[in-house]
């Protein structure tokens, strides 16, 4: 043991050093390359240009609408963009690409488009776009309207959740402030 | 201790006429599909099956041919002062709505059942196993309600996401999301009864029928001596019927 | 080779021996493990409990057996804080007890709890109105203090005790025990209450409602003091069990004797409020339910004998055996001791199981409910779990320091 | 530099103490639990737009109008429509199942052709084929049994079979048969209907009216608001029967008498009523007063049923004193009652002047047939399908060639349900339309499996019970979920192959026909502000609108027409004189009064998957199903609560387990129906028993029908 430790780093001493390099170590794996491991990356089935669509002039409220009752349609489904992409372009170019693939993939078989949703709560929550009029989409979501390439799409390995979808400390925060209720069943089904 | 109840400017209650009641369980298969509650194979052992909604069969005891039976719906009764609310360590349910009703938070309970063992009214159901639906039934699950995976404790909610449904109504049509006009929003139970034996509404709002109901002289509510204050109310002209709806000394 | 782990101027049993009682109860904590495992994959639904018995064997068990772990704080209060000291004789027992009992309640928690990876919720979002968020900080943090006061007797080791890091550290535990021991002892009062406070809050079921003192229930207090009651006892059954076993004398019979006293002292004082409780109970919080002192109890399972058992033959005549003379004689020591922890375990159980079973609903019915092989199997497992490890701690750890006066030839 | 065991001692304290400054931990605890309520294994719900359609209930024979929500396009759950008169916003167990029962397990997933012990799917061309052939084969000797008694597929299938050369066509046993063949005797037509709307004093002798009695969700409807919660009822219901089941639960009287015993107590009420002064014009009034008069005194009565004068002369006088009086005759079961009681109650209503009047009976015109060859429903009751195959099984009947069961399941629903299974077995070809495989689809050579409610046109056409005539649609919301087809389709293209002429392409043809030919018809009109019950009570019946009838019927409304058929209903005091005795109570054994519920499904449904929670654990526990009897009859057995006794009756056997009920006559022991599936799903196979298989069937005197409502049996 006595000769053990004359070869080593110098006792006590090389003791604090390596703890200094694990601590150091666990810092940088816990903070760079542990949020790169937790998320797998995700891409759109369809790269859906919103600029180019924003430049048609067409409103957001076009696809993403309230229904009657106040509940929110949520996503166009795949009849409702092929009002005006019903038939396969036959343009080469990347956007008439994707526009032919959406046309034989989705128009043609008549499935939905399995759109990955930045910011789909739970189905254990209840929120009503009725209910939040008043606010800026953009305050919640992703300001899609200027990407033309729909942003990757983070999904966490463990949870299953996407990256930005909002926490309960988010929504809480803000009903806070707005002096809305935070009691449990005004979002929680 | 027995703490104390809450007001609430909306209090929804249910009157529920014992006399009018069939027992042909209507209102529990409106509560199974409505909640997304699987289908249970050994569903009439009612020790281990979930049914928010149950109706209890009562009797006076007495022997053929005064013999007498009723029928009464028993979903949760959302009490003013709820047992289970203080006992949850980790707040799953909690009665702190405009509405008074006792809520229940499935990813917030941890499954340790005390509420279940604190509510006299049996109407909380634990997550036995993990929800199976036969192939491709899960298609027809509501939207409005989560699944829940297994060992976490559920309970009849006043079907609350109609509420909200009806509150979206209201606000798409310009109305006042917090004064909802009687029958804007009932439960999956009261909806359906053939009977009409069952009513809701704002206990609390002169505009509701249930507001008058409660004051029939015939009305009554399940183990009122032990304070729990619930609201959900019973009618029923039979004494006996009455009687039942707590427990009393002989000499009472 | 192995003889040199034993402590100090001891003799043991032979290893093959010892490994093949090892081996008995590994096989038993195996089959629960297996159990364990099983619950963990289906979910709770493979026991026997249902929607009328949320808490059953296994909340029986945890209470009993943290009730009975209570020798551990109650024992090291006396002997630190109240400087009791010929309780150093014995309070290493006390200790290891306590946490194996205490570690076995968590396992058998984690079991019972639905969605166990969610435990934690209780640290995080607690509700600190609930007796149950006290219960879950309480046992938690005195598991904590309990592996604290393990540490040092395992480095006490003979071999271990060689290193003189681990010798200092032993050391250095070992002078603030006082401190831990102060901490557990309000931890374990706490929860201990908590525990009986639990049932005693529950005011819509009047089996188990009490009145009480502030924001406790009366059966907080009930809870706590006979848990400090029984806790001592099982130690005395534990030590008599070990020395009939080891065939070797580990305590003086006057060790024994004095825990047994207290122990039976804590009994004496438990038996009156337990008793003005009772009526209290049956002349109070039952009539305000509408309900009377015969419906409380139904058939042979919950019959009557069950009420009789517990506060008559657990309660009178153990005091009787263990605080007069009588207690000089080993039978009437080592009985009244059983005697008072199976009054401990009965009332645990009534207030578990009965208080469920009891239909408050007048149109309702008593329901039975019987544990199935699941709960008895990790049941056992935690019990096997207990044998092995104080066989080891006892074949390799200095528990007794009057092991080796004791036995000299 | 070296890692020795302290360095490396250090590197782990370091890192565990670093780790504790990193999210790791603790975004892991997090997402670990999040995961928890995020579990694959656990179904998602469906996200979409919700919106609501409707359409009429198949399944349920209340025939309530269905509110259907959907997500996305998709149907979730089923709730009454309150626009439809049969519903109202009301919905029977069974009905809400019709959209989870897309998915039963038990569902037939194509069509199938028997081999072996078991089944192989073929497709809809080579059944066709075999079809076909077989039936071509068996020209002049093809029978059908149908169980749908509202269909207009009826047409279609007895105009094939007809054409084919029919061996006979037979509905399942119902109460509509006997209400037929009791009108037919006391020589009135058309189908009776019940103004409960109208009604204010209601004797029920023996119909399980809140259950299994006609439009039951629709009787309760009416029930509900003539008792306005909390205030004092406007209504007086009395009920008479050998149990107080769920329609007595909450009458305001019941009278225990045995299921056998209805027209005495009938015939006990008119010598009351006769003696009061009452008296009518009808045919055989006179001879009918005499026979009351000669054998149904108070005495008489009370020997024969146990009931006391006293308790009959005060439903006298109930009825005799209210505004809207209204009797309704029907079995305690569902089935098997004999003509003779219902001609009694009838008789009451003819005493009382309730004839075609508002709050009484109406005889219900039958709406035009339109297929060319089609039998009417008055046709197609007339035939006694339990005699028949009675008949077959002794060999006195000969056994036809080839069989088609539609929406039917005559091997569990019928009483001597060996008996009929043995009949089944000698007819050498068998053909089942049924959605789900039942017992019967079991036994046959080829199912092709029928699109459920949602997933294929239908309709329903006054069903029995209704107070007024009534028609609503069945609209296809969900593309079918299995290769099922519709039956009238199937019918309609196997016609074509054997180039017999139904006059249609399609069934759809059929049914917009049919509402063609309602649209012409005088006295129709759509129920929506004015419902046919205000028409009845002299409201004036709004025009039909616009005339596009199909559009109103497919969105979710009702035609109806308040209208009676011109004939003279008489007393037919003959028969009653025949079949109606009011002898000394026998000293039986035991009777056996089975009962039925909607929650349990019908023969064809088995038990709904969900309605199985609706079902308490007094009626089934595990395997085993209970029987009621009161105290005194256990006593007297000898038999204790919880018990497994075994019950017998006409060669045949049960289990059950004994539930002490006490409001189960002295003598009698209730028995559930709707259980003892051998087929079906997990949900239906191996409950309990079917006690109808100890029911045997009895030619009723005077009247010819066959009878089972009730049997002695010995329970050990």
């Amino acid at each position: 043991m006595e000769e053990k430790r004359s070869n080593s780093a110098g006792g006590v001493g090389g003791m604090v050093l390596f703890a200094l390099i694990g601590f150091v170590g666990a810092l940088v794996v816990g903070w760079v390359i542990f949020p790169k491991l937790l998320y797998s990356e995700k891409t759109q089935p369809i790269r859906f240009s919103h600029t180019v669509h924003a430049q048609l002039g067409i409103d957001c409220e076009q696809c993403h609408h309230l229904g009657p009752d106040g509940r929110f349609a949520g996503l166009p489904t795949t009849e409702s963009c092929a009002e005006c992409h019903g038939e396969e372009t036959g343009d080469n170019s990347p956007n008439g690409k994707e526009i032919d693939k959406f046309v034989k993939d989705y128009v043609k078989t008549g499935a939905q488009v399995p759109w990955l949703v930045y910011q789909y709560q739970p189905d254990n929550v209840f929120f009503s776009h009725a209910a939040h009029k008043g606010f800026e989409c953009t305050k919640c979501h992703p300001d899609v309207a200027k990407t033309d390439t729909p942003p990757t799409y983070y999904q966490n390995r463990v949870s299953g959740y996407s990256k930005d979808t909002m926490k309960m400390w988010e929504c809480e925060r803000c009903h806070a402030s707005m002096g809305t209720s935070n009691a449990c069943y005004v979002c929680h089904k | 201790m027995s703490g104390h109840s809450k007001e609430f400017p909306i209090t929804w209650g249910m009157v529920i006429d014992i006399d009018k009641c069939t027992g042909c369980g209507a209102c529990m298969a409106s509560c199974q599909t409505e909640n997304n509650i699987e289908p249970q194979p050994e569903a009439s052992n009612k020790l281990r099956s979930t049914s928010w909604m149950l109706v209890y069969e009562l009797t006076n005891d007495k022997a053929f041919p005064d013999h007498d039976i009723a029928f009464l719906p028993r979903p949760c009764q959302q009490c003013g002062n709820p047992p289970c609310v203080s006992v949850c360590p980790v707040v799953a349910t909690d009665k702190n709505e405009d509405g008074g009703i006792v809520s229940q938070v499935y990813p917030r309970c941890i499954g340790c059942r005390y509420c279940v063992a604190a509510c006299p009214y049996h109407v909380r159901y634990f997550g036995w196993y993990d929800p199976v639906w036969p192939e491709g039934m899960e298609k027809t699950l509501s939207p409005l309600t989560s699944v829940r995976p297994r060992g976490v404790v559920e309970k009849c909610s006043f079907c609350h996401h109609r509420w909200n449904l009806a509150k979206d109504a209201a606000r798409a049509s310009g109305k006042n999301p917090d004064n909802l006009d009687d029958g804007a929003y009932v439960t999956a139970c009261v909806q359906n009864c053939p009977s009409g034996a069952l009513s809701f509404g704002d206990l609390k709002n002169p505009k509701h029928k249930v507001h008058e109901l409660i004051k029939n002289p015939n009305a009554f509510r399940l183990l009122q001596r032990l304070g729990t204050n619930t609201q959900v109310y019973y009618i029923s002209r039979r004494e006996w019927v009455r009687k039942l709806g707590d427990n009393y000394l002989k000499s009472e | 080779m192995e003889k040199t782990w034993y402590p100090e101027g001891v003799e043991r049993c032979g290893l093959g021996k010892f490994m093949g009682w090892l081996g008995i109860w590994a096989v038993v904590g195996l089959l629960g493990v297996l159990s364990m495992l099983w619950v963990f994959y289906r979910g709770i639904g493979v026991t026997g409990l249902d929607n009328y018995f949320g808490f059953g064997l296994w909340i029986t068990f945890d209470l009993a057996v943290i009730a009975l772990g209570a020798g551990a704080f109650f024992t090291g209060l006396i002997r630190y804080i109240i400087g009791l000291d010929e309780l150093k004789n014995i309070i290493n027992l006390t200790v290891i007890k306590g946490f194996l009992c205490y570690s076995g309640a968590m396992l058998i928690l984690s079991l019972d709890v639905g969605q166990p990876l969610r435990a934690w919720f209780g640290y995080w979002h607690p509700n600190v109105h609930s007796m149950l968020t006290e219960v879950i900080f309480c046992i938690t943090c005195y598991l904590l203090v309990l592996i604290i006061e393990y540490v040092p007797l395992i480095l006490e080791q003979k071999q271990l005790n060689k290193i003189p890091f681990l010798h200092n550290l032993a050391h250095q535990m070992h002078v603030v025990m006082p401190l831990f021991a102060g901490i557990g002892a309000f931890l374990s009062t706490f929860h201990q209450g908590s525990l009986g406070g639990m049932y005693g809050v529950m005011f819509a079921r009047p089996y188990a409602f009490r009145e009480g003192f502030f924001i406790w229930p009366w059966t907080f207090f009930l809870f706590v003091l006979s848990a400090i009651a029984s806790g001592p006892c099982l130690t005395v059954l534990i030590c008599g069990f070990m020395e009939k076993l080891s065939g070797r004398k580990l305590t003086t019979y006057r060790i024994k004797s004095l825990m047994a006293k207290i122990g039976g002292t804590m009994l004496l004082i438990y038996t009156v409020f337990k008793y003005l409780d009772t009526w209290a109970w049956i002349n109070g919080v039952l009539p305000k339910a509408g309900l009377t002192f015969d419906q409380m109890f139904y058939g042979l399972v919950y019959g009557k004998w069950l009420f009789f058992t517990e506060i008559v033959l657990c309660l009178l005549v153990p005091v009787v055996f263990l605080l007069t003379p009588l207690r000089k004689k080993p039978a009437f020591m080592y009985s009244g001791a059983f005697l008072a922890c199976v009054g401990v375990v009965i009332n645990r159980y009534v207030f578990t199981v009965q208080a469920l079973a009891q239909p408050v609903l007048p149109f309702t019915k008593w329901e039975i409910y019987t544990p199935n092989w699941a709960e008895w199997l990790t049941s056992f497992m935690v019990i096997a779990y207990g044998f092995i490890v104080m066989s080891l701690s006892y074949r390799y750890l200095p528990i007794f320091p009057q092991e080796v006066g004791l036995n000299k030839k | 530099m070296g890692l020795d065991r302290r360095a490396f001692l250090g590197l782990v304290a370091g890192g565990a103490v670093g780790t504790m400054f990193t999210p790791i931990p603790w975004k892991l605890l997090d997402d670990v639990s999040i995961w928890t309520q995020n579990w694959s294994w656990i179904p998602r719900v469906p996200k979409g737009q919700i919106d609501y359609v409707t359409t009429t209930s198949k399944l349920c024979p209340a025939g309530e109008g269905l509110k259907i929500m959907r997500v996305a396009g998709n149907p979730i759950s089923a709730a009454g429509n309150p626009d439809h008169p049969l519903s109202r916003g009301g919905v029977s167990a069974l009905a809400r199942s019709e959209v989870y029962m897309l998915y039963s397990p038990a569902r037939v997933k194509s069509p199938m052709k028997k081999s072996g012990k078991g089944f192989e799917p073929i497709t809809w061309e080579q059944a066709m084929l075999e079809m076909a052939d077989k039936l071509g084969a068996a020209k002049g000797a093809v029978a059908c049994v149908s169980g749908d008694g509202t269909g207009t597929v009826n047409e279609l299938l007895s105009a094939f079979v007809g054409k084919l050369g029919a061996a006979g066509y037979f509905m399942m046993p119902s109460e509509a048969a006997t209400a037929a063949k009791a009108v037919k005797l006391m020589g009135g037509k058309g189908q009776a209907g019940y103004d409960f709307e109208n009604a204010d004093t209601v004797l029920v002798l023996g119909a399980d009216i809140f259950e299994t009695w006609g439009t039951s969700t629709r009787n309760r409807k009416a029930f509900g608001d003539s008792r306005p919660v909390g205030q004092k009822p406007k209504s007086d219901y009395i009920y008479v029967g050998p149990t107080r089941n769920n329609t007595a639960a909450v009458c305001d009287q019941w009278i225990p008498a045995a299921t056998a015993d209805l027209g005495v107590v009938a015939l006990g009420i008119a010598w009351h009523l006769l003696r009061a002064g009452a008296t009518s014009a009808a045919p055989g009034f006179d001879t009918f007063k005499a026979v009351v008069n000669g054998g149904f005194g108070p005495e008489d009565v009370k020997r024969a049923t146990g009931i006391a004068p006293e308790v009959l002369a005060g439903v006298a006088k109930a009825l005799a004193s209210a505004k809207a009086p209204l009797v309704v005759t029907g079995s305690p079961c569902g089935q098997g009652l004999g003509a003779a009681p219902v001609i009694a109650g009838m008789s009451l209503n003819l005493l009382l002047g309730r004839v075609n009047k508002p709050g009484g009976v109406y005889a219900l015109p039958e709406l035009a047939t339109v297929v060319p060859g089609a039998m009417t429903r008055e046709a197609m009751l007339a035939g006694d399908l339990p005699a028949f195959l009675k008949g077959v099984a002794d060999g006195k009947t000969p056994a036809p060639k080839a069989l088609l069961v539609y929406d039917a399941n005559p091997a569990y629903g019928l009483p001597e349900t060996a008996t009929m299974a043995k009949a089944l077995e000698k007819i050498p070809y068998k053909v089942s339309f049924s959605s789900f495989l039942d017992e019967t689809a079991a036994m046959c050579d080829l199912v092709l499996p029928n699109s459920l409610t949602l997933e294929r046109y239908d309709d329903l056409a006054t069903p029995y019970g209704s107070g007024f005539c009534v028609y609503s649609l069945t609209v296809p919301y969900q593309k079918p979920v299995h290769d099922t087809r519709t039956t009238g389709d199937v019918i309609l293209t196997l016609a074509r192959k054997m180039s017999v002429d139904l006059k249609f392409d399609n069934f759809l043809q059929v049914l917009k026909e049919k509402v063609a030919t309602l649209a012409k018809a005088s006295g129709g009109f759509v129920a929506k502000d004015v419902m046919p019950w205000q028409v009845a009570a002299g409201k004036p019946a709004p025009a039909l609108a616009g005339g596009d009838l199909w559009k109103a019927l497919t969105s979710g409304y009702a035609w109806t027409m308040v209208g009676q058929v011109q004939a003279t209903l008489g007393f037919a005091p003959e028969v009653l004189a025949k079949a109606i005795k009011a002898g000394k109570a026998p000293e039986k054994a035991v009777v056996l009064a089975p009962y039925a519920q909607l929650r349990t499904g019908t023969p064809t449904t088995g038990i709904p998957c969900q309605d199985l929670t609706t079902v308490p654990d007094t009626e089934l526990i595990g395997e085993s199903t209970f029987v009621r009897l009161n105290s005194a009859t256990a006593k007297a057995l000898g038999v204790k609560k919880g018990a497994t006794v075994k019950l017998t009756a006409g060669g045949a056997s049960c289990e059950a387990k004994v539930h002490i009920f006490e409001s189960v006559m002295t003598g009698v022991v209730s028995a559930p129906l709707g259980f003892g599936h051998s087929a079906f799903d997990v949900f239906s196979k191996g409950k309990g028993a079917n006690y109808l298989s100890l029911l045997s069937v009895v030619e009723e005197p005077g009247t010819g029908l066959s009878t089972w409502a009730a049997a002695d049996v010995k329970i050990a």
